[in-house]
C-alpha cells in the first residue's frame, strides 16, 4: 500500500495547522473567506483521515501507519494509531467541519482568529491521539489549553473569564502532575517511547501507585470526575456552541484514552488496587449529576452535567478492564462525542435565534421547528441511551462490563440509566413539548439549509451506530482483547510473585 | 605581651568608633569615626604584618575616600537638625538577628569548630624571608594577577565614566565664553540688517522666531 | 422472508410517514401506513396457521438472521427474527389489533393536523413491538421493550400542548425505566451467570444452575431465583403492576386509538409474553414464580378496587387493564403460561373494542371523557353501544358453563381455575382473583349504565349533536367484536386445551401439573367466577339502574375507603412524597451545596487564599531599604544557623565538628 | 609575540575592553548629541558581533590563562554568546526609548560594554577574585546604568536601592569568599576543587559559613528569594531597556558564574550547597508567582515573574548534575528569549510618547494591534509553561533533570507553582484579548519590533528544531561537570 | 595570652555585623549606610590580611588590595547615585527612598 509509505499521521495532524497559516496571511476584513478556507481545510482532512479508517488493519493490536524522527536527543517525534486510538482521530476529523458550519454566523467579530483558533485545536486534539511518545503526548494534550482558553474567553458568554481561568487553571494543575509522572517513568525506564513502555516496562507496584495517581489527576480532571468536574459547566455555559462541541465531544475523550492508554497498561497492579476509588467516583458521578442535572434551569448547564454522568459509565468501563468494560467506554466516549456534539449544536440552534439558554425561555417549539424537534428527539433518546441509538451500547456494555465486576457498581450505575430519562426527558418537554405562548418565539424559523447539513450526519450516525456498531467494535476488538490479556496476565504475575517466598 | 595590649588597643577602638559611625547623628561625625575606624584598623594590619595595605588603607581610604564623603556630606547641604539617629520600633528584632548571626561566627572561630584554622603567625616561607611585605606584593601584582590588575583599571574607568554619567551637568542656561566661535565671527554672521516697519519695533532675527 | 416483512413492514411504513409525511401529505401517509399493516397483518396470520397448526412433532423456532449487532469479546447480540408458536400468536395480536387501530384512527384522528406524525408513530410502536416478540436474545427483547417505551412515550404525549399529556408521557417512560432498570440488571446477571444472552443457550444450561449460588450486592443470592425477579421488574414495569401501575391511568392523556393498541392489547401484555417466553427459566425459579402469582393478584385485585370509582371512562378500562394483565400473571406464575397467553390473546381482542368503542363514544360526545357528563346514548349511537356491550360481556367473561361464551368466559375461568389448582397459601390468589371478577362485572356494568342508559346528564347541546361515527371507525370494532365472541370458543382447545402440546411446540415450558390439575377443580371452584360475574351484574344494575342514588349514600357512608379508591391508594402522593420531590431536592442540594458550596467553594476559597497570601506578600516589599536589607539579614541567619546545627552538615558530620 | 598569542583565548575580553575605550575615546571627541549615541550604540552592537565571532571561533578545548585566574572552555563561551546577544538586544531595545527620554549619550553603550566585560570576567572566572572583580565590573556599571536617567526621581531611586542593597550583598559575597580563602589557602578553584575532594570541606563549619556568604552574594545577583527584594523596585524604575538589559545578560552572567563556583570549586560540597539552593529556589519560586498576582505595573510582574523563573533555574542547578547544568543553560537561553520579547512589548507600550507601564493600558490588544498581542501571548504562554511554546521544554528539562537527581518534593512544589504562576500570565493574556480595547498605542519603533517578532518565532518555533540549543548545552555542560 | 587568628577574626565579625546593622538601623541618611558598607569591607579586608598572615599566602593580601581598589570605585559611584538622588528629591533620608514599593 502506498498509504503506509507516507507519513499519513503526520499529514492529518498538521494539515488544519497549514490551513490556519493561510488563514493568517489573509487580509482582515475577509471573515467569509477564513470560514471557507477553514472549512475546506476541515473537509481535506476529515476526507485524509478517512484514509487511515479504510487501510487500517483491524486483525492486528500493534501500532499502525508509525512514523519516528529525531527531536529532544533520546525522545523522538513517534506517530502512530492503534485500535483504541484510531476512532478518535476520525472522529475529530469528523466533527470539525460540523463545528465549523456551526460557527458560521454566530461567529461575527474576529473570524479569523476564531478559525485559527479552531484549526491549531485541531492539531493539537489529532496529535494527542497519535502521539507515541509520552513528550509529544503531554505536548499536544497541554497545547490545546491555549486556543480553548482563547475560544472559551474571546468569544465566550458574560461569566467567560471566570471560566475560562477555571478550567485552563484546573487542567494545568492536573495535568502537571503528570508531566511530572511522565518523567518519572522517563528516569526509571530510560524511554518515553510508548509502544516500548507497553511491551517491556514493568514498574515497581509502588512507583505505579503514585504513578497512577498523578496520570489520574490529570485525566479525572480532563474527563471530567466528581469531584473535579465543576470546571466542566462553567466552561460549557460560556463557550460558544462550537467550542462547548469541541470541548464535549474531544477534549473530555482525552481523559478516557488517557486511562486506556496509559493508566491501565502501564500500572496494571495499581489499577487493580485503585480500581475501587474510580468505581466510587464513578458512581457518584452518574448519580450525584444525574440529579444536579434534573434541576438545572440552563440548556447547557443540564448537558454538561450530563456529559459529567456520561463520563463516569466510561471510566467505569474501562476500569472493570473486561473486554466489554472497555469496548463499551470507547464506543461510549465515541457515542458521546457524536450525541453531546449534537445537543450542543441543538441548544447553539435556539440560542442564535432567541440569545438565552435559559430553559424557562423556551416551550412548545415543537410547533414552529419541527424539524429541530425531531432531531433534538433523537438526541435526546441517544442521551437517555435507549437501545437503537449510539448511546445504549456503550452503555449497556460498560455495565455489562461493571457487573461481572461488582455488582454494587452496576446496581447504581443502572439506577443512573433511569435518572438521565428523568433529565432529558424534562428538559426535552420544557424546550420543545407545551404551549407555545412566549410571543418571542412565534416567530422562530426552523432549521436553516446549513443547520441541516450540521445535525443531518450526526443523526444518520446516531442511529446507525446504534444498530449497527460493527465498524467500532470490530475496529478496537483486538487491541482491547490484547490490552485486556495483558492486564490479566501482569496481576497474575505480580500475585504470583506474591505467593512466592 | 605588647603585641597583644596594640590589639586589644586597636580592635577595641575599632569596633568602639565603628559603633559611633552607625549611630552618630551627624554624618560629619560619622565620617570623621570612619576615619578613626581607618586608622585602627590599620594598626591592626600592621600588627598583621601588612605594612602596604596599612599604609594604603591610610593613603587612599583616609586620604581619599573618606574625604570624599565629608565632601558629599558637606555638599549636599542636609538639614541636620532633621537627621535624628531614632531608633525604630523593630530595631530589638534586627538586633536579635544581627547578634545571633554574630554570636554563631564568634562562636565558630573562637571553638576551633572551624576546621584548619591556623594558631600562629608562622615562620615565613622559605625563600621570601628576604623580602619586604611591600616586595612580595610587587613581585606578583603586574606578573601573576596582571589581570586582576587590568580589570580593577576598568572597574575604576567605569567609576570614572559613570560617576561623569550621572552628575556632569551641561547647564543649558548657562552663556559660557567660546573662542573658537569668537574668533570665527565675521561681519556676515555678526550683523544683520532689518528692515523697520513704521511704528514697528527692531527684533532680531533670532528672538523673533520664539 | 415473510418473517422480514411482518417485522420491517411497519418499520417502512413509519419511515415513510415519519421522514416523508409532509411531503407526500396527510392521506397517502394514513394510507401507506395502514396498508402496510393490514398486509403484515394478513402475513402474521398466515404465520400463525403455519407455525401453530403445522403437525409437526418436533417444533423448533425458525430463525431468520438479520444483521450482526453488538459483538464484543463473548458477548454476540444479533439481530435475529425468532419464530415459534408464541411468537405467533403475538404477531397476530399485534399485527391484528394495530391494522384496526390504524384504520380505526383514519377516522378518530380526522381534525389532526399532524396525522403523518401520528401514524408514524403507530407503525413505530407497531415495529418496535414486533422486534420484541420476535427477539431471540435477551438483548433485542430489550431492544424491542424500551422501543415500544419509546413509542408510547411519544404517542402518550402526542398533544403535545396538554401538560398532562407530557406529564403523563414522561412517567411512562420513567416508570417502565425503573422495570427496565430490573430488567437490563437482569440480563447483565444473565450474561454474568451463561456468558451468553441466546434465549435457547441460556434455556440449555438453566437447569444446571438451579440451587446455585452467587453474589449479588453483597448477599450470596439463588441464581436463578435472583435472575427471574429482576428480570421480572421489567415485566412488573411494562405491565403496569402493583407498585409500577401508576403510569398507566396516566397514559389515558394519549388519543384513544393508542389507548387501545398499547396501553391494552399489546405493549402491557409484553410482560406477561416475557415471562412466557422465559417460561424454562422461571419454571427453574419457584420463588420467582410466587413472587409472580402474588403481585398478579395484588394487581388483580387492587386494579379492581381503583377501577370501581373512576370516573373517566377511559381510565376505568386503564384499571381493568391493570387488573386483567394481573389475572395473566397470576396465571402465569402458577405455571400456567399457555393460560395466561391465552387470556393476553383474547383480551386484546375484547379490550382494544372496549377501548375503541369508548374512543367512539367520546368521539360522538366531542372529547368528552367524563361518565358522569354522559347517560342515555343508546338511542344515538346504537353500533357503539352494541360493540361495547359485546366487548362488556367478553370481559365480564360471560359465558354458560360447560357450553362456552364470550372470549372473556373462557380465558378469565380458566386462570381462576388454576389459580385454584396451585394452592397458593390460604388460596389468596383464586380467591382474589374471584373478587377482583365481581369487582370487575360490577365497574364493567357501571360503565355501560352511566354511559348508555338512564337519562342523559351531557350537556344539551352536546347531546343533541352526538351521533354514530363513521364507517372506518366502526369496521375496526366489528372486526374486534368478531374476535370477542369467537376467540375464546375457537382456540380454546389449542391453546389451553388438550392439543396444547402440539400447538405450543417448545415454545413455552408450562408446568405439566398444573394444566391436569386446572381441569379436575372442584365444580363450585369452576362455577364461582360465574357467580361474580353474575352478582357483579346485579349489583350494577341495583346501583345504577334501580336505584340511581345509592352510589351517592354509599359513598358517604364509606367515605375514607371511596377517597382511597378513588385517588388510586394514594400512590402518586406516595412516589411524589418519596421519590420525586426528595430527588429534586437532592439534585438541589448538590447542585449548590456540594458543586457550589463544597466543591467550587474549596477552589474559590484555594483562589482566594492566594489572593490573601499575594497581599501580604506584597506588603511585606514595602519599598525601604532597611526591610529589604533586614530580610537578607534574616535568610543569612536561617542559612547560617541551619548549617551550625549539626542536622544540616551531611552524612560526614556524623562525628563531633571540627575533628579532622 | 608568544606571550601575545598565548593570550588568543582571552580575546574576546580583550577586544570588547579595547574597543570600549577606543569608543569612549571616540566619543568624547564628538559633539555630545543623540545622533553620537545612536552611532556609538550600533559601533557597540557592531563590536558585539565580532566578540562573537570571536568566542564562536575560540577552540573547543578548556583553557586557563592568568595562573589559572581565567579560564575558557565550551560552557563559558555558550554563556558568553547569550550574554551578548541579551546585551546587543537590550541596545537595540533602547535607542528609541533615551532618544525620546533625551538620554541618548554615547557613554551608556560604553557602560553596557564594560558591564559585558564585567560578565565575561564572571563566566570566564577560575579564581574568587576574578569572581569578585568581574562581578563588582558589571554591578557597578549596572548601578550607573539604573540611574541614568537622572532627571527621574524614579530612576535614581531605583539606582541607590540597587547600589546599596548591591554593596550589602558584594560585603558578603567578600566575607565569604575571604572565610573560604581562610579555611582553605586559596582563592583558585582549581585550587579548591582539589582540597574539597572527597568531601574533605564538609566537616569544616568555618567554610561551609563562607559558602552561604558566596552564595548569598550571588543569590542577590540572581534575585532568588531572600535575596530578591531589590528587583521589583529596581525592575520599576529603571529606564526599561536598562530593565530588560538586566532582566537578561546580568542574570546569565550570575547564574553562569554559580553554575562554575558550585561545580568547578564546590563539587565537593554539594550536599551542603544543594540545601542552600533547595531553599533558594523553592522560596523564589512560591514567591515569586504569589507576588506576581498581585501587581498592575507590567515592569513588577515581570521582575517577579523573572524571581519566579529563577527559582526554575535553581531547580536544575539543584540537581547538581551534569544533565542539571544542561537543564539550567537550555532555560536560561529560552527565558533570555521569552524575557527580552516581554520587555519590548513594555517598550512598545506608548501612547503619545508617554509611556503606560500598568497592565490595565494592554486592554483589547488583540483588538487594537493583534500581530503584537499574539507575539505577547504566546511568551506569556511560554513563561508559563504551555506547550508546545518553548517556555515548556526550559521547565522540562530543569524538572527532568531534578527528579533524576531524586529531588521528587522540589519537582512537585514547582508543579504547583507554575500553576500560580499560569494564573497571572493568564491575567494578562485575559486583559489583552477578553478585555474591551483601550486606546491604540503609537507605533513601536523597528528595534521594539524586531526583537518582538524575532522572539516570539523563537518561543513558538523551539518546538520545531530544538537539537542546536541542546547540544550547545549539551556541550557547555560537559565541559563544566567533568 | 597570645593573639591569634581568631581575635583578628572576631573583631573582623564585629565590624561586618556592625556593617550591616548600620544599614538597616539607620532611617535618616544614605551617606551612613555607604559608611556601614565601607565598614563591612574593611572587615573583610581584615579578615584576609589575617588569613594571609596566619597562611603565610600572600594572595589574601592582594584580594585585600583590590577590595581596597573596587571599594574607592564603589564609594564614588554611590556617591555620584546619593548626588543625583538628591538632586531629585531633595532629600537623602532613607525613610523618604520608598517611591516603589509592593
Amino acid at each position: 500500500m502506498i498509504i503506509t509509505t507516507q507519513p499519513i499521521l503526520s499529514i492529518i495532524t498538521f494539515l488544519p495547522l497549514v490551513g490556519a497559516l493561510f488563514i493568517a496571511t489573509l487580509p482582515k476584513a475577509a471573515a467569509n473567506n477564513a470560514r471557507w478556507v477553514a472549512l475546506w481545510t476541515t473537509i481535506v482532512t476529515f476526507f485524509v483521515s478517512l484514509l487511515i479508517w479504510v487501510n487500517f488493519d483491524t486483525s492486528t493490536p500493534a501500532f499502525q501507519f508509525v512514523e519516528e524522527y529525531a527531536w529532544l536527543g533520546p525522545i523522538k517525534y513517534k506517530m502512530g494509531v492503534d485500535g483504541i486510538s484510531m476512532l478518535f482521530v476520525i472522529l475529530t476529523t469528523f466533527l470539525m467541519p460540523l463545528c465549523v458550519l456551526a460557527s458560521w454566523q454566530s461567529i461575527e467579530e474576529r473570524v479569523k482568529e476564531y478559525m485559527i483558533a479552531f484549526l491549531v485545536l485541531e492539531t493539537l486534539m489529532i496529535g494527542v491521539f497519535c502521539a507515541l511518545d509520552l513528550v509529544l503526548f503531554y505536548l499536544f494534550f497541554e497545547g490545546g489549553l491555549i486556543p480553548m482558553f482563547l475560544i472559551i474567553g474571546v468569544w465566550g458568554g458574560p461569566r467567560r473569564v471566570y471560566a475560562s481561568f477555571k478550567f485552563f487553571l484546573y487542567t494545568l494543575l492536573g495535568s502537571l502532575l503528570m508531566l511530572i509522572a511522565i518523567l518519572a517513568i522517563y528516569g526509571y525506564a530510560g524511554t518515553t517511547d510508548i509502544p516500548a513502555l507497553l511491551a517491556t516496562t514493568r514498574l515497581p507496584p509502588e512507583m505505579q501507585f503514585w504513578l497512577w495517581l498523578a496520570f489520574f489527576a490529570s485525566f479525572a480532571v480532563k474527563m471530567p470526575m466528581w469531584p473535579v468536574h465543576t470546571w466542566l459547566p462553567d466552561a460549557h455555559v460560556e463557550a460558544p456552541t462550537a467550542g462547548s462541541v469541541i470541548l464535549a465531544a474531544i477534549l473530555l475523550k482525552m481523559g478516557g484514552y488517557g486511562f486506556l492508554r496509559f493508566s491501565v497498561p502501564m500500572f496494571p497492579l495499581a489499577t487493580e488496587q485503585l480500581a475501587p476509588l474510580v468505581f466510587a467516583m464513578s458512581v457518584i458521578a452518574i448519580i450525584y449529576t444525574s440529579l444536579v442535572a434534573f434541576v438545572q434551569e440552563d440548556m447547557k448547564k443540564l448537558i454538561a452535567y450530563s456529559s459529567v454522568a456520561h463520563m463516569g459509565f466510561v471510566t467505569m468501563g474501562i476500569f472493570t478492564v473486561t473486554t466489554q468494560g472497555v469496548d463499551g467506554a470507547i464506543f461510549q466516549m465515541l457515542s458521546h462525542g457524536i450525541v453531546s456534539a449534537a445537543l450542543f449544536l441543538c441548544v447553539g440552534v435556539v440560542y442564535d435565534r432567541m440569545h438565552t439558554r435559559e430553559i424557562a425561555a423556551y416551550g412548545g417549539l415543537a410547533d414552529r421547528m419541527p424539524l429541530y424537534a425531531a432531531c433534538f428527539m433523537v438526541f435526546t433518546m441517544a442521551n437517555v441511551g435507549l437501545p437503537g441509538t449510539s448511546g445504549f451500547v456503550g452503555e449497556f456494555l460498560t455495565l455489562l462490563g461493571a457487573f461481572k465486576v461488582n455488582t454494587w457498581v452496576a446496581f447504581f450505575a443502572t439506577f443512573g440509566v433511569i435518572l438521565s430519562a428523568c433529565y432529558a426527558l424534562y428538559l426535552y418537554r420544557a424546550v420543545i413539548f407545551g404551549k407555545l405562548d412566549k410571543p418571542a418565539l412565534k416567530m422562530l424559523p426552523d432549521l436553516s439549509a446549513r443547520e441541516i447539513a450540521v445535525l443531518a450526519p450526526l443523526v444518520i450516525l446516531t442511529i446507525l451506530l446504534g444498530f449497527y456498531p460493527a465498524p467500532i467494535l470490530d475496529v478496537t476488538a483486538v487491541s482491547v482483547k490484547n490490552l485486556v490479556a495483558q492486564y490479566e496476565s501482569a496481576i497474575a504475575g505480580a500475585s504470583q510473585a506474591a505467593t512466592l517466598p | 605581651m605588647l603585641t597583644a595590649g596594640f590589639f586589644y588597643l586597636f580592635a577595641v577602638l575599632a569596633i568602639a568608633s565603628a559603633t559611633m559611625v552607625i549611630v552618630a547623628r551627624n554624618p560629619v561625625h560619622a565620617v570623621l569615626f570612619l576615619i578613626l575606624t581607618f586608622f585602627n584598623a590599620a594598626g591592626l594590619f600592621i600588627l598583621l604584618g601588612a605594612e602596604f595595605l596599612a599604609m594604603l588603607l591610610v593613603i587612599v581610604y583616609v586620604g581619599a575616600v573618606a574625604v570624599l564623603f565629608l565632601f558629599v556630606v558637606m555638599m549636599l547641604d542636609v538639614d541636620f537638625a532633621e537627621l535624628r539617629a531614632g531608633f525604630i520600633k523593630n530595631a530589638p528584632v534586627g538586633l536579635l538577628v544581627a547578634g545571633i548571626v554574630l554570636v554563631e561566627l564568634i562562636a565558630l572561630f573562637v571553638s576551633g569548630a572551624a576546621g584548619g584554622l591556623p594558631s600562629a603567625i608562622p615562620a615565613a616561607a622559605p625563600g621570601t624571608e628576604m623580602l619586604s611585605n611591600t616586595e612580595q606584593i610587587g613581585r606578583v601584582l603586574y606578573t601573576k594577577y596582571v589581570y586582576f590588575f587590568q580589570a580593577a583599571g576598568l572597574v575604576l574607568l567605569v567609576a570614572m565614566v559613570g560617576a561623569i554619567v550621572l552628575t556632569l551637568r551641561h547647564r543649558e542656561g548657562v552663556k559660557r565664553q567660546s573662542i573658537a566661535a569668537q574668533n570665527a565671527r565675521t561681519p556676515a554672521t555678526g550683523l544683520e540688517m532689518v528692515k523697520v516697519a513704521s511704528g514697528g519695533a527692531v527684533v532680531p532675527s533670532s528672538e523673533a522666531k520664539r | 422472508m415473510i418473517y422480514s416483512a411482518i417485522v420491517f413492514l411497519p418499520l417502512l411504513g413509519a419511515l415513510i410517514a415519519g421522514l416523508f409525511g409532509r411531503l407526500i401529505g396527510d392521506r397517502p401517509s394514513e394510507v401507506i401506513t395502514t396498508a402496510l399493516m393490514m398486509i403484515a397483518a394478513a402475513l402474521s396470520w398466515f404465520v400463525f396457521i403455519e407455525t401453530g397448526f403445522a403437525h409437526d412433532a418436533a417444533k423448533t423456532a425458525v430463525k431468520v438472521p438479520v444483521m450482526r449487532w453488538i459483538t464484543s469479546g463473548d458477548l454476540e447480540a444479533a439481530w435475529v427474527l425468532r419464530i415459534d408458536t408464541l411468537t405467533a400468536v403475538m404477531l397476530i395480536v399485534v399485527t391484528t389489533v394495530s391494522s384496526l387501530v390504524h384504520l380505526y384512527s383514519i377516522g378518530y384522528m380526522h381534525e389532526d393536523d399532524s396525522r403523518p406524525r401520528f401514524f408514524s408513530y403507530l407503525s413505530l410502536f407497531t415495529f418496535a413491538m414486533l422486534m420484541l416478540v420476535t427477539s431471540d436474545n435477551l438483548l433485542q427483547m430489550f431492544f424491542g421493550w424500551e422501543g415500544v417505551g419509546l413509542a408510547s412515550y411519544l404517542l402518550i404525549g402526542f398533544w403535545y400542548h396538554k401538560p398532562e399529556a407530557n406529564a403523563a408521557a414522561i412517567k411512562a417512560f420513567v416508570v417502565n425505566r425503573v422495570g427496565d432498570f430490573g430488567f437490563a440488571l437482569g440480563i447483565f446477571g444473565v450474561f454474568f451467570i451463561f456468558n451468553t444472552i441466546s434465549l435457547d443457550e441460556v434455556f440449555r444450561q438453566a437447569p444446571s444452575m438451579t440451587g446455585k449460588t452467587m453474589n449479588f450486592l453483597g448477599y450470596d443470592v439463588d441464581i436463578l431465583t435472583t435472575l427471574c425477579l429482576l428480570l421480572f421488574m421489567g415485566a412488573m414495569g411494562k405491565s403496569a403492576q402493583f407498585l409500577l401501575h401508576t403510569w398507566l391511568p396516566d397514559a389515558m392523556e394519549g388519543p384513544t386509538p393508542v389507548s387501545a393498541l398499547i396501553h391494552a392489547a399489546t405493549m402491557v401484555t409484553a410482560g406477561v409474553f416475557m415471562v412466557a417466553r422465559l417460561s424454562p427459566l422461571f419454571e427453574q425459579a419457584p420463588v420467582a414464580l410466587n413472587v409472580v402469582v402474588f403481585v398478579g393478584a395484588i394487581t388483580a385485585f387492587f386494579a379492581a378496587t381503583v377501577g370501581l370509582v373512576q370516573n373517566d371512562i377511559k381510565r376505568v378500562i386503564a384499571y381493568s387493564t391493570c387488573s386483567q394483565l394481573g389475572y395473566m400473571f397470576v396465571a402465569c406464575g402458577v405455571g400456567a403460561y399457555t393460560v395466561g397467553v391465552f387470556h393476553l390473546f383474547t383480551h386484546a381482542f375484547f379490550k382494544a373494542l372496549l377501548f375503541l368503542g369508548a374512543g367512539s363514544v367520546i368521539h360522538a360526545m366531542h372529547h368528552e371523557q367524563d361518565m358522569r357528563n354522559m347517560g342515555g346514548l343508546r338511542g344515538k349511537i346504537p353500533i357503539t353501544w352494541a360493540m361495547m356491550l359485546i366487548g362488556t360481556l367478553a370481559l365480564t367473561g360471560v359465558g354458560i358453563p360447560h357450553v362456552g361464551g364470550f372470549a372473556g368466559f373462557h380465558s378469565k375461568d380458566a386462570i381462576v381455575e388454576a389459580a385454584y389448582a396451585a394452592h397458593t397459601p390460604g388460596n389468596y390468589a383464586f380467591w382474589l382473583l374471584v373478587i377482583a371478577a365481581f369487582m370487575t362485572s360490577f365497574y364493567s356494568w357501571r360503565l355501560m349504565f352511566l354511559t348508555f342508559y338512564g337519562k342523559t346528564r351531557a350537556e344539551p347541546d352536546t347531546y343533541k349533536h352526538a351521533h354514530e361515527s363513521p364507517p372506518v371507525m366502526l369496521i375496526p370494532l366489528f372486526v374486534l367484536a368478531v374476535g370477542a365472541i369467537l376467540a375464546g370458543i375457537v382456540f380454546t382447545k389449542p391453546f389451553i386445551g388438550y392439543g396444547l402440546a402440539e400447538f405450543w411446540g417448545t415454545s413455552v415450558t408450562p408446568d405439566k401439573d398444573i394444566m391436569h390439575h386446572m381441569h379436575e377443580v372442584p365444580e363450585w371452584v369452576y362455577w364461582s367466577p360465574f357467580m361474580a360475574m353474575v352478582s357483579g351484574f346485579g349489583l350494577a344494575y341495583l346501583y345504577y339502574i334501580a336505584s340511581p342514588d345509592l352510589p351517592e349514600k354509599t359513598a358517604t357512608a364509606f367515605r375514607p375507603l371511596y377517597l382511597f379508591f378513588l385517588n388510586k391508594w394514594y400512590f402518586d402522593e406516595l412516589y411524589d412524597a418519596i421519590f420525586v420531590r426528595p430527588a429534586k431536592a437532592l439534585g438541589r442540594l448538590f447542585w449548590k451545596g456540594g458543586d457550589g458550596a463544597i466543591i467550587d467553594g474549596t477552589i474559590d476559597g484555594t483562589a482566594a487564599s492566594v489572593g490573601w497570601a499575594t497581599g501580604k506578600i506584597i506588603r511585606l516589599q514595602t519599598g525601604y531599604v532597611y526591610h529589604y536589607a533586614f530580610a537578607m539579614l534574616i535568610g543569612v541567619a536561617l542559612l547560617v544557623t541551619w548549617f551550625a546545627w549539626p542536622s544540616g552538615m551531611g552524612p560526614a558530620t556524623l562525628g563531633p565538628a571540627g575533628v579532622r | 609575540m608568544d606571550t601575545l598569542v598565548s593570550y588568543a583565548p582571552a580575546l574576546p575580553e580583550i577586544a570588547l575592553a579595547a574597543g570600549a575605550m577606543f569608543l569612549l575615546t571616540l566619543g568624547v571627541f564628538r559633539e555630545d548629541t543623540a545622533r553620537t549615541g545612536h552611532s556609538i550604540g550600533w559601533l557597540s552592537i557592531g563590536l558585539m558581533a565580532i566578540v562573537a565571532l570571536l568566542v564562536g571561533w575560540g577552540g573547543a578545548d578548556r583553557v586557563e590563562l592568568f595562573d589559572g585566574a581565567y579560564v575558557s572552555d565550551a560552557f563559558s563561551r555558550f554563556s558568553k554568546i547569550l550574554i551578548l546577544a541579551a546585551a546587543a538586544a537590550s541596545l537595540i531595545l533602547s535607542f528609541g526609548y533615551f532618544e525620546r527620554a533625551k538620554i541618548m549619550k554615547f557613554e551608556i553603550p560604553v557602560i553596557v560594554l564594560l558591564s559585558t566585560i564585567g560578565m565575561f570576567m564572571m563566566v570566564s572566572a577560575n579564581d574568587l577574585i576574578s569572581l569578585y572583580l568581574g562581578l563588582e565590573l558589571m554591578s557597578l556599571a549596572l548601578y550607573v546604568l539604573a540611574a541614568v536617567r537622572r532627571d527621574s526621581l524614579r530612576s535614581s531611586e531605583s539606582g541607590l536601592k540597587y547600589f546599596v542593597l548591591g554593596a550589602l550583598s558584594s560585603g558578603m559575597l567578600l566575607y565569604g569568599a575571604s572565610l573560604i580563602y581562610g579555611f582553605t589557602g586559596t582563592t583558585s578553584f582549581t585550587a579548591l576543587a582539589a582540597a574539597l575532594k572527597d568531601g574533605a570541606g564538609a566537616q569544616n563549619v568555618g567554610l561551609i559559613v563562607g559558602l552561604v556568604f558566596l552564595l548569598v552574594g550571588l543569590a542577590f545577583k540572581i534575585s532568588a528569594v531572600p535575596f530578591h527584594m531589590w528587583t521589583p523596585d529596581v525592575y520599576e524604575g529603571a529606564p526599561t531597556p536598562v530593565t530588560a538589559f538586566f532582566a537578561g545578560a546580568p542574570k546569565v552572567a550570575a547564574v553562569a558564574l554559580l553554575l562554575r563556583v558550585l561545580h568547578d570549586a564546590f563539587p565537593g560540597m554539594l550536599f551542603q550547597w544543594q540545601q542552600i539552593i533547595v531553599f533558594l529556589s523553592v522560596a523564589s519560586m512560591l514567591l515569586g508567582s504569589f507576588a506576581a498576582i498581585g501587581q498592575t505595573s507590567i515592569k513588577r510582574l515581570l521582575a517577579f515573574s523573572s524571581i519566579a523563573n529563577v527559582g526554575f533555574i535553581l531547580i536544575g542547578l539543584a540537581a547538581g548534575t551534569e544533565y542539571g547544568v544542561t537543564s539550567v543553560l537550555i532555560y536560561l537561553a529560552i527565558y533570555v528569549v521569552m524575557t527580552l520579547g516581554s520587555f519590548a512589548v513594555v517598550l512598545a507600550m506608548r501612547r503619545k510618547d508617554e509611556m503606560d507601564e500598568t497592565i490595565q493600558s494592554l486592554a483589547g490588544l488583540s483588538q487594537t494591534n493583534l500581530p503584537m498581542a499574539l507575539a505577547f501571548a504566546a511568551l506569556l504562554f511560554s513563561m508559563a509553561g504551555i506547550p508546545p511554546l518553548a517556555g515548556f521544554f526550559a521547565k522540562l528539562y530543569v524538572f527532568d533533570a531534578a527528579i533524576k537527581a531524586g529531588l521528587m518534593p522540589l519537582v512537585v512544589v514547582g508543579a504547583l507553582s507554575s500553576v500560580v504562576g499560569a494564573f497571572y500570565y493568564l491575567r494578562v493574556v485575559k486583559i489583552m484579548f477578553f478585555d474591551e480595547p483601550a486606546d491604540k498605542f503609537s507605533p513601536a519603533d523597528a528595534g521594539v519590533r524586531w526583537v518582538l517578532g524575532l522572539s516570539a518565532a523563537l518561543v513558538i518555533f523551539y518546538v520545531v528544531y530544538p537539537a542546536p540549543l541542546i547540544d550547545a548545552a549539551n556541550a557547555a555542560a560537559r565541559a563544566l561537570v567533568p | 595570652m597570645t593573639i591569634g587568628l581568631a581575635h583578628y577574626l572576631t573583631v573582623a565579625a564585629c565590624l561586618f555585623t556592625l556593617g550591616i546593622l548600620g544599614i538597616f538601623l539607620n532611617r535618616k541618611n544614605v551617606i551612613v549606610i555607604l559608611m556601614s558598607v565601607e565598614l563591612m569591607l574593611l572587615a573583610v579586608n581584615i579578615n584576609l590580611v589575617a588569613f594571609s598572615a596566619y597562611l603565610g599566602d600572600i594572595t589574601g593580601q592582594i584580594f585585600a588590595l583590590f577590595i581596597l581598589t573596587v571599594a574607592a570605585a564603589e564609594a564614588a559611584i554611590g556617591l555620584a547615585i546619593i548626588v543625583v538622588y538628591y538632586r531629585n528629591r531633595g532629600s537623602i533620608a532613607v525613610e523618604d527612598i520608598n517611591m516603589m514599593k509592593g
